[in-house]
């Protein structure tokens, strides 16, 4: 928009860990009013470059070898403390990839918002909570006021991140830094947050670096792109240069790439592997000092599903229409109510003992993979560690050999797999989590958001991979997505949450074509046009 | 929470009973009791149980202390051994003559109405005992513990955030030092140093209070009061700091490098805010987790040595004693009184678990 | 019957040393001025100002206000003099005793001090008063008022001189005080007594501070004057031994009897006091008798039964070096049972004694006739090689031997046995003993237990060897037979630890106690001391026979010490 | 056995190194523990190598009797008793260990008093018995270590699997269990100690029994609010879903999170031990007297202040062996720091 002199001057940024590195010489700007979206593959140092803007990253592990970042002129790198604290929040504020470990655990949501508003504007008491509450609601959390005192760990994975990209906007900074912010977000609410992304950005001038894989998000909110790849930005300009005519064979690929190819079909005769008659889990509203129940949170409430051999149920619904928790409860990961069968078997009632010998067989990609692997555990360990509880008998070299071809894969080089989590992209680490389900070879897979946080390309190639696998082995996949080509892609039933509620089920490609109720139809049509209000 | 905690306080009597049964069990396998040492006593035999620790009074001869004071009728004249009769007395005094298991149920319904007795030796009820030493017990346990958090906590959090530095390293020197300094030692070493003739008398060697105290300003007595903990409490410290300031360093180091950290600072909050703010109530699960053992064990075992060398008597002491004078009634009646503050105490902090990480249940869980 | 006259003092034997109408007692300074302060220390806490009772602990000095119906002289054997008693009667078979008491004498509200107090005193004493009194009294078969200032008290039969003098050590309480009051419980009201102090302040458990009193009744009496000269007695209390050195030093207490050789030896060194001349450290000597401690064996192990090991352990002890190098020499080894007094065997038998000896001939050790006992001794430089040799040849006598560098007996036994202890301070004395041991081949092992368990298992005769200290005053009677009486060598809980039986040796004692003078008493002692050394019950240690005493020199003392030992109430303030 | 080291454990190891202060420590602690471990070549009151007459005698392996050497017992020589010595140089030579005293080893010499000074003859003085204090240091040294390391590691495993399970499993595992806890608290630990020392005599192993009983609570607290707070992740869940057994997750994803706890209080709990021996000694419940600990020296350190060299000593060696395990501590966590490894 306004051709001013830029605001953030990122010129020749590099980034090592140790020996790694991440970012090798990147350099854009950012002028008042823009956006710029940095789009790229997976672990091509897109969130490194981000966390350097601010200074955020695990320094003195991570280093600069070269290159400077200026914010009005104003050199970030190596700057002290204090002048950096200015800066965060304030100028730059940011919103993580990962919202569901990047929220501190034990403060209250209104605390953590409140906090940035506090600082930053100085507000204090009731106004504050006016502003807390006033956000929330402007990030599409319902019923704000209730959920005030909630801790992260009682929202869903979008309500988290919508909670995050409250957090940033609170102290209406001059840039705001969005690491892949609606990943989590079903279609209705990603629209409603882009809009409202786009509406501070008139009303405030607000600059926007915005990190996305979601070639449609890039399409309707940038001004201008960064093409990332392996560390290096490899192509950039105005979006229509870079998307209509793209140079460089990455950005073609990437582009090319879409999750295609249609669920593969196996019989309708085959024997159901996992079924739920009237599932119900509902989590107690707390309060007061001695917490007191005051209601329920009726996360899931009622459900009925059969799924059979090689087939995919996909689940959509908005956030926090309790998805997660259906997936959770099928697994016997929550306490819930209502009949759940196994291979036939009944398992509701079944003691943790005799179900474990089962969990081979039904395995869960969790919706944070980051919290779900173990800090302390190398990535081998992690993906191996199924393997040597359920065949023990194996040899190590064979076990090794396993590891490796599952990493690879999904994508990731076997030759990382003595690292640990946390050097790693979020990408990466949920291919991780579904390396680890996929090397068991389990009958059945909850997937909760599988490849939210993968760039295009990837996310086409675990699509095939899972593809695969089940027209190999029968695999029978619960696949809960918001990313509705996806679900498209692998779903032959669907199942439509809302509330807790089922409000739509049947084949996915006639739901597809007609969807019946409104809820449905608002849904679809936000996921394929991107309806930007 | 209700619910567990109402059975948490249910559970409390039944557990006070067990603690009770195995002690009152326990007690009848110890090698000589009350009775033999009312016996020893009066043949003037008796070696005093703190002597042990104290030094004895008593030297390498028998006969070095030339009476003081009148009298001095040696206790041998009459010790011609004693009548079974006169032992029966001496057993039915203590209750002895009753069996085992009736002596148990008498003591547990006066227990049931908080009615603990009295000491065998002494006149004063065990209550009034407990309540005479509490004062000395709590001036030592409170300022010790409040000094030894108040340095700690702040030292292991500046260690975490400076791991490795020049600061670290010395400050782990200093706690370890004062750790590994046997209290009994270095409360010698106090009095010889500051307390004694030799070299600087700054302040006082025993007790609490000067005499003549009573009508004193309270500004006056309180100074006094704690010119006269000065020595105690520093004793009692110094061993005190090196475990909480390694375990605060070591909880904030785990705990300092998570992604909501990261977080916090995106937001720009200084340092001793995020510090304080956030990661002190991650990190502070194991140190209240260790709060309430604490604060028993510097109430009820505290310091033992510290109140002999400081000639205080506090309740470290009264129950050493009680043990090895074999005075029951006191034994079994601070065991009493202390189990059940433990046992609250315990409950409270597993409230104050739930209450500083919500996510925290005691639901059975497995599977 | 024979008349009896009132007397104003008795002996055990024969007459008492100071006459009727002495003016005061040799070892005081009849002209000491009265007035200051003098602060001592104790150690222990105290919680009650009955000290007649069985709860509860009094403070030192306790019995300062109250007093007794007769006191004993400090350089005597066994002499009382009257206090709150005027005079005493006794019949020459001292089957009775009858006290006139002091018009004068009254308690400290001004009430004078009457026969019914004495009988009170008496009888709450022994219903309600500490046990010991009920067996301190046991012989006193009744009490009974005379007139206002007459009361006498009966014996049971039996042929005991002792008793008079016990029952004038009664202490006197008031009657009409304690009336309405219980007197079987600890208390901190001070109780009324008559003495010359009164308790003038205290803080329980920390400090007390006795006040002369002022129109003191007996001020002027003999067995008075020159004593009690101090206005104010202070006892603090302190609970450590090590911090209490540190505050005499520091000099918050003004004299201090020291009990340890190693610390009367160092541990003065750096005291200021010493060094610019405010302090004083001397020893006097004193005749107190010190009796036997030594390690006793127990007699009922069939370990011990041959006189020939005992002493062969008796040789591996090496006083000297022990006395040179842990207790700066500051011990006297001890020879004798009696040691420290005019008891103590000396030399070969007296004409005398070898009246009571020659009829035990052959049951008794031959030793005894021919030589004086003296423990083994040794050049003090550790080398024992000598007494080693001589032990090894009397335990072949005995029929051990060495094997495998062990000592056993016929059947291939080793010789083994433990050392029991109660004072962790004795384990640095006793681990040399039991290195020399090894070198026999001897197994000896130590072990310190707490005070309960040790009762316990000297009650149950369940040790090898232990310390024991067996106290003797200047006149051994009824005692003896506890302490090494057959009868009691059986009785559980008894003083006879070693568990000696021995026809002669009971004998000898049943001779002892009916000693008509104080002269055939002393030989028989004697002859009772030779027969129980050579048989080799113990192993001697030490004793010392000296009051190591410091103090701030502030006070001025009489020129003699008497026999029974420094006495600090005969001290006074220097002016 | 296979020594090859995953990748992993190389990252971990190089940690520990990289961290200078805890790799030295540990250095410096084997070496002296292993000093220690030789005590008897070091320290001892008899030869290494006697030549005697023609023939070679190794007093330290065996006992010979006096005779041997032209002593008069046939019981075992005595080679520092000075006829021996004598009747020994008379006929050939003896090679000593650098410190010629065992723990128990009196120095006879009778111009000194005990406890004396350091000298050229004890180089750390002697004690109120006359035994040598650098020997008896040694041999301290070495049981106070074995003890300390003994008892830490039982009590440690037992405390930490105790506290792991009641955290962990919580509901009614944990209801039971902490009562029984409580109970077991509510011991009179000074009574047991005497009951036990009045049926079998206190000795090494009977001790590190007693005492393991009464300290492996301590760090049951601290493991149970670990694991409570833990089994709430998302990653024990993950370990759940993939089918292992409650042990396995326990140790391998909840345990090292709660490794905290148990690498601070270690080193503290072996200096613990070595106090709480101390303390029994003090009662007479310790280890039979004679016995070298630092305990004994410590406890001699406050009878014999004239003699400060006791206390100085102990306490310096008990400062210097605290120090150095805290600081091989520091490195043990900074090995399993993910964010340290690299
Ligand atoms: N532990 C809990 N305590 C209370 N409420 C909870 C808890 N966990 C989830 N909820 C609530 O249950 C509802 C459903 O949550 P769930 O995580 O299943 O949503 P979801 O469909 O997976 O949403 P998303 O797409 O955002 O991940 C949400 O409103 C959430 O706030
Ligand atoms: N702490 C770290 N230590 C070592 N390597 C790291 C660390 N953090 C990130 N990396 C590596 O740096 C590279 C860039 O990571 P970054 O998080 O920026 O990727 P990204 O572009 O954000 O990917 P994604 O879209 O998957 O989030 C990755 O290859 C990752 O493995
Ligand atoms: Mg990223
Ligand atoms: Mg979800």
């Amino acid at each position: 928009m306004s051709e001013n002199t830029p605001l953030l001057v990122v010129d020749d940024l590099a980034v090592s860990f140790g020996p790694v590195q991440a970012v090798k010489g990147v350099s854009f700007t950012l002028a008042k009013g823009e956006t710029l979206a940095l789009v790229g593959e997976s672990g091509s140092g897109k969130s490194v470059t981000a966390l350097s803007i601010l200074q955020l990253l695990p320094y003195p592990r991570a280093t600069h070898p070269r290159g400077s970042i200026r914010l009005d002129g104003a050199e970030l790198v190596g700057a002290p403390e204090p002048a950096l604290r200015k800066v965060r929040g304030g100028r730059i504020a940011m919103v993580f990839q990962e919202p569901m470990t990047s929220l501190n655990p034990l403060h209250s949501i209104e605390a953590q918002v409140g906090e940035v508003l506090e600082l930053h504007l100085g507000l204090r008491g009731s106004t504050l909570r006016d502003r807390v509450v006033e956000l929330l609601s402007l990030v599409g959390i319902p019923e704000p006021e209730k959920r005030l005192g909630a801790l992260p760990h009682e929202l869903s994975g979008g309500q988290r991140q919508r909670v995050m990209i409250a957090m940033a906007l609170a102290g209406e900074p001059d840039i705001l830094i969005a690491d892949e912010p609606t990943t989590a977000l079903d279609v209705t609410i990603q629209a409603q947050i882009l809009a409202l992304l786009k509406g501070l950005q008139a009303r405030l001038g607000m600059a926007l670096l915005f990190i996305t894989h979601d070639l449609g998000i890039v399409r309707k909110m940038a001004d201008r792109v960064c093409v990332m790849n392996a560390g290096e930005i490899v192509e950039s300009g105005p979006l229509p240069q870079v998307f209509d005519a793209p140079a460089h064979p990455y950005t073609q690929r990437l582009l090319a790439a879409e999750p295609k190819g249609k669920p593969h079909r196996a019989g309708e005769g085959e024997p159901v592997v996992m079924a739920a008659r009237d599932l119900k889990v509902w989590f107690p509203l707390k309060a007061g000092l001695w917490r007191k129940t005051v209601g329920h949170v009726k996360a899931v409430d009622g459900i009925s599903l059969d799924l059979k051999r090689g087939h995919t149920i996909g689940v959509v619904g908005e956030s926090g229409s309790g998805k997660t928790t259906l997936g959770l409860a099928l697994l016997r990961l929550l306490d819930s109510d209502g009949e759940i069968s196994f291979g036939g078997t009944r398992i509701e009632s079944m003691s943790a003992g005799t179900l474990r010998p089962l969990r081979r067989q039904m395995q869960m990609v969790f919706q944070d993979p980051y919290g779900s692997l173990s800090p302390r555990m190398s990535v081998g360990q992690i993906v191996g560690e199924g393997l040597e509880v359920h065949e023990p008998a194996m040899h190590a070299a064979e076990r090794d050999r396993l590891i490796a071809a599952a990493l690879e894969e999904v994508g990731l080089d076997p030759a990382t797999r003595d690292r640990y989590p946390h050097e790693f992209s979020g990408g990466q680490r949920q291919r991780i989590a579904i390396a680890r389900a996929l090397v068991l070879k389990p009958k059945f897979i909850v997937l909760d958001e599988p490849t939210s946080a993968l760039d295009v390309s990837v996310q086409a190639q675990i699509v095939d991979l899972l593809r695969d696998l089940q027209a190999r082995h029968a695999l029978a996949y619960l696949f809960i997505s918001h990313d509705l080509r996806v679900v498209r892609a692998l779903a032959d039933d669907l199942l439509v949450m809302k509330d807790g509620k089922v409000v739509e089920a049947g084949r996915a490609d006639e739901l597809f074509k007609a969807p019946r109720t409104a809820y449905t139809r608002a849904l679809m049509a936000a996921a394929f046009d991107l309806e930007v209000a | 929470m209700i619910a567990y905690t109402l059975r948490r306080l249910l559970l409390i009597p039944l557990t006070l009973f067990g603690i009770m049964v195995i002690n009152f069990t326990v007690v009848q396998f110890a090698p000589g009791g009350p009775v033999e040492l009312m016996i020893t006593k009066l043949q003037g035999n008796a070696v005093d149980a703190a002597a042990r620790v104290s030094g004895s009074a008593s030297g390498e001869t028998t006969q070095a202390k030339p009476p003081p004071g009148q009298g001095g009728q040696g206790a041998y004249r009459g010790a011609q051994g004693l009548s079974p009769d006169f032992i029966k007395e001496i057993e039915r005094q203590f209750g002895f003559d009753r069996p085992a298991h009736e002596r148990f149920w008498l003591m547990m319904v006066q227990y049931a109405r908080f009615d603990f007795g009295k000491s065998f030796y002494r006149d004063t009820s065990v209550v009034g005992l407990v309540i005479e030493k509490m004062p000395t017990s709590i001036s030592l346990g409170l300022w010790s513990t409040l000094i030894i958090y108040l340095v700690s906590i702040p030292l292991g959090i500046a260690k975490a955030t400076r791991d490795g530095s020049r600061l670290d390293v010395v400050s782990s020197w200093a706690v370890i030092i004062g750790y590994a300094v046997p209290g009994f030692l270095f409360a010698i070493a106090l009095i010889v140093l500051f307390a004694g003739g030799q070299y600087f008398a700054w302040f006082p060697l025993r007790g609490l209070s000067s005499p003549g105290m009573e009508g004193a300003s309270f500004a006056t007595r309180a100074l006094d009061y704690f010119w006269h903990l000065a020595l105690p409490v520093t004793a009692l410290v110094v061993g005190g700091f090196a475990g909480l300031t390694m375990l605060t360093k070591n909880s904030f180091l785990e705990e300092i490098n998570k992604q909501y950290v990261v977080t916090a600072r995106a937001k720009g909050l200084s340092e001793r805010r995020i510090l304080y703010g956030h990661i002190f109530r991650n990190a502070m699960l194991l140190i209240v987790a260790g709060f309430p053992r604490a604060l028993v064990g510097i109430l009820f075992t505290g310091s033992v040595l510290v109140e002999i060398i400081f000639s205080l008597d506090g309740i470290g002491l009264l129950g050493f004693e009680a043990v090895s004078n074999r005075d029951y009634p006191v034994m079994f009646g601070t065991l009493y009184a202390f189990s059940l503050l433990g046992l609250v105490l315990n409950l409270v902090s597993d409230l104050t678990y739930h209450w500083v990480d919500p996510r925290i249940d005691f639901e059975g869980r497995g599977g | 019957a024979e008349t009896v006259h009132p007397v104003h003092g008795l002996a055990m034997h024969g007459a008492p040393k100071y006459g009727p109408g002495f003016k005061h007692f040799d070892y005081v300074n009849p002209e000491a001025p009265k007035g200051g302060e003098i602060r001592l220390a104790e150690i222990g806490g105290w919680d009650s100002l009955n000290p007649f009772i069985v709860k509860g602990d009094p403070p030192a000095g306790a019995d300062l206000p109250f007093e007794t119906l007769m006191v004993n002289s400090a350089d005597e054997a066994f002499s009382e003099y009257g206090l709150i008693a005027e005079s005493v009667e006794v019949p020459a078979d001292r089957s009775w005793v009858i006290f006139n008491l002091r018009p004068k004498a009254r308690w400290h509200d001004g009430k004078p001090i009457t026969a019914d107090d004495v009988v009170f005193s008496f009888e709450v004493l022994k219903a309600k008063g500490h046990p010991r009194y009920r067996f301190y009294y046991a012989a006193v078969d009744k009490v009974e008022k005379l007139a206002e200032r007459r009361v006498r008290f009966a014996f049971k039969p039996g042929d005991n001189r002792e008793l008079p003098l016990i029952v004038g050590q009664l202490p006197i309480l008031p009657r009409h005080y304690w009336q309405g009051r219980d007197f079987a419980v600890t208390t901190l009201e001070p109780p009324l007594g008559s003495g010359p102090y009164k308790v003038a302040g205290f803080d329980t458990q920390h400090t007390i501070t006795y006040e002369r009193v002022k129109d003191y009744w007996g001020a002027d009496l003999a067995v008075r004057k020159g004593e009690y000269n101090f206005d104010r007695i202070r006892y603090d209390s302190y609970r450590d031994t090590t911090v209490a050195l540190e505050a005499f030093k520091a000099g918050e207490y003004d004299w201090r009897s020291e009990n340890e050789a190693k610390k009367w030896a160092t541990a003065y060194e750096d005291w200021t006091g010493l060094k610019d001349g405010r302090g004083r450290k001397n020893a006097f000597a004193n005749q107190r008798p010190a009796g036997m401690q030594g390690y006793a064996f127990n007699l009922r192990r069939a370990l011990f039964a041959d006189i020939r090991v005992r002493r062969a352990l008796g040789l591996a002890f090496d006083f000297e070096w022990t006395n040179k190098t842990l207790f700066y020499s500051q011990y006297k080894r001890t020879a004798s049972y009696f040691a420290n007094s005019e008891l103590a065997s000396l030399g070969l038998p007296s004409p005398l004694e070898l009246k009571v000896l020659e009829p035990l001939r052959g049951q008794i050790p031959p030793e005894v006739f021919t030589a004086e006992f003296k423990p083994p001794a040794t050049e003090g430089d550790g080398n024992i090689r000598p007494n080693l040799r001589a032990a090894m040849r009397l335990l072949e006598e005995a029929g051990w031997r060495v094997v495998d560098g062990k000592l056993v007996d016929g059947a291939g036994r080793p010789f083994a046995f433990e050392i029991l202890l109660v004072q962790p301070a004795w384990e640095r004395i006793t681990l040399p003993f039991v290195r020399n041991l090894s070198r026999l081949g001897i197994e000896a092992s130590v072990r310190t237990v707490d005070p309960a368990q040790y009762k316990n298992r000297i009650d149950h005769f369940d040790f090898d060897m232990v310390v024991h200290v067996w106290g003797q005053s200047q006149s051994p009677g009824n005692e003896q037979l506890g302490y090494w009486g057959s009868e009691s060598a059986d009785e559980a809980g008894g003083q006879n630890v070693a568990g000696i039986k021995n026809k002669a040796v009971d004998a000898l004692i049943e001779q002892v106690i009916s000693a008509p003078d104080r002269e055939t008493l002393v030989a028989r002692t004697r002859a009772l001391d030779r027969v129980l050394l050579w048989n080799h019950y113990v192993i001697p240690q030490w004793h010392l026979g000296l009051d190591r005493l410091v103090w701030w020199d502030k006070f001025g003392m009489p020129d003699t010490v008497p026999a029974s030992g420094v006495q600090v109430m005969t001290w006074w303030v220097k002016k | 056995m296979n020594l090859r080291l995953t990748p992993l454990d190389r990252r971990r190891l190089d940690a520990f190194c990289r961290n200078r202060r805890g790799f030295w420590s540990l250095w410096i602690f084997l070496a002296l523990f292993l000093v220690t471990l030789g005590a008897e070549l070091v320290a001892n009151d008899r030869p290494i190598l006697v030549r005697y007459d023609g023939a070679t005698y190794f007093p330290l392996a065996r006992d010979y009797p006096e005779v041997t050497f032209g002593g008069d017992f046939l019981t075992y020589a005595d080679y520092r008793d000075p006829y021996l010595v004598a009747k020994i140089a008379e006929k050939g030579w003896a090679l000593w260990p650098p410190i010629p005293f065992d723990y128990r080893a009196i120095n006879y010499d009778p111009m000194v008093k005990h406890p004396s000074p350091p000298s050229r003859s004890n180089w750390l003085g002697t004690d109120d018995q006359g035994r040598d204090v650098l020997a008896r240091l040694i041999y301290g040294l070495r049981l106070s270590i074995c003890f300390g390391l003994a008892l830490t590691l039982v009590s440690t495993v037992v405390g930490v699997a105790a506290g792991a399970v009641q955290g962990y499993f919580g509901g009614k595992v944990d209801l039971v269990f902490q009562r029984f806890l409580e109970i077991w608290g509510g011991l009179p630990e000074l009574l047991i100690l005497i009951i036990i020392a009045s049926i079998i005599k206190p000795g090494f192993w009977t001790l590190l029994l007693v005492l393991v009983l009464f300290s492996w609570t301590n760090l049951v607290g601290v493991v149970r609010a670990e694991f409570l707070r833990a089994r709430n992740f998302d990653y024990v869940r993950a370990a759940r879903t993939l089918g292992m057994s409650d042990a396995r997750i326990m140790a391998r994803h909840v345990l090292p999170n709660a490794m905290v706890a148990t690498v601070t209080f270690m080193p503290f709990i072996l200096n613990s031990s070595i106090v709480s021996l101390t303390a029994l000694d003090f009662l007479g419940l310790g280890l039979p007297p004679g016995s070298a600990s630092l305990g004994d020296l410590l406890r001699q350190g406050k009878e014999n202040l004239q003699a400060p060299w006791l206390g100085l000593t102990g306490f310096l060696v008990v400062a210097t062996l605290l120090s150095l395990l805290v600081f091989v501590g520091e490195a043990v966590r900074d090995a399993f720091d993910p964010r340290k490894t690299s």
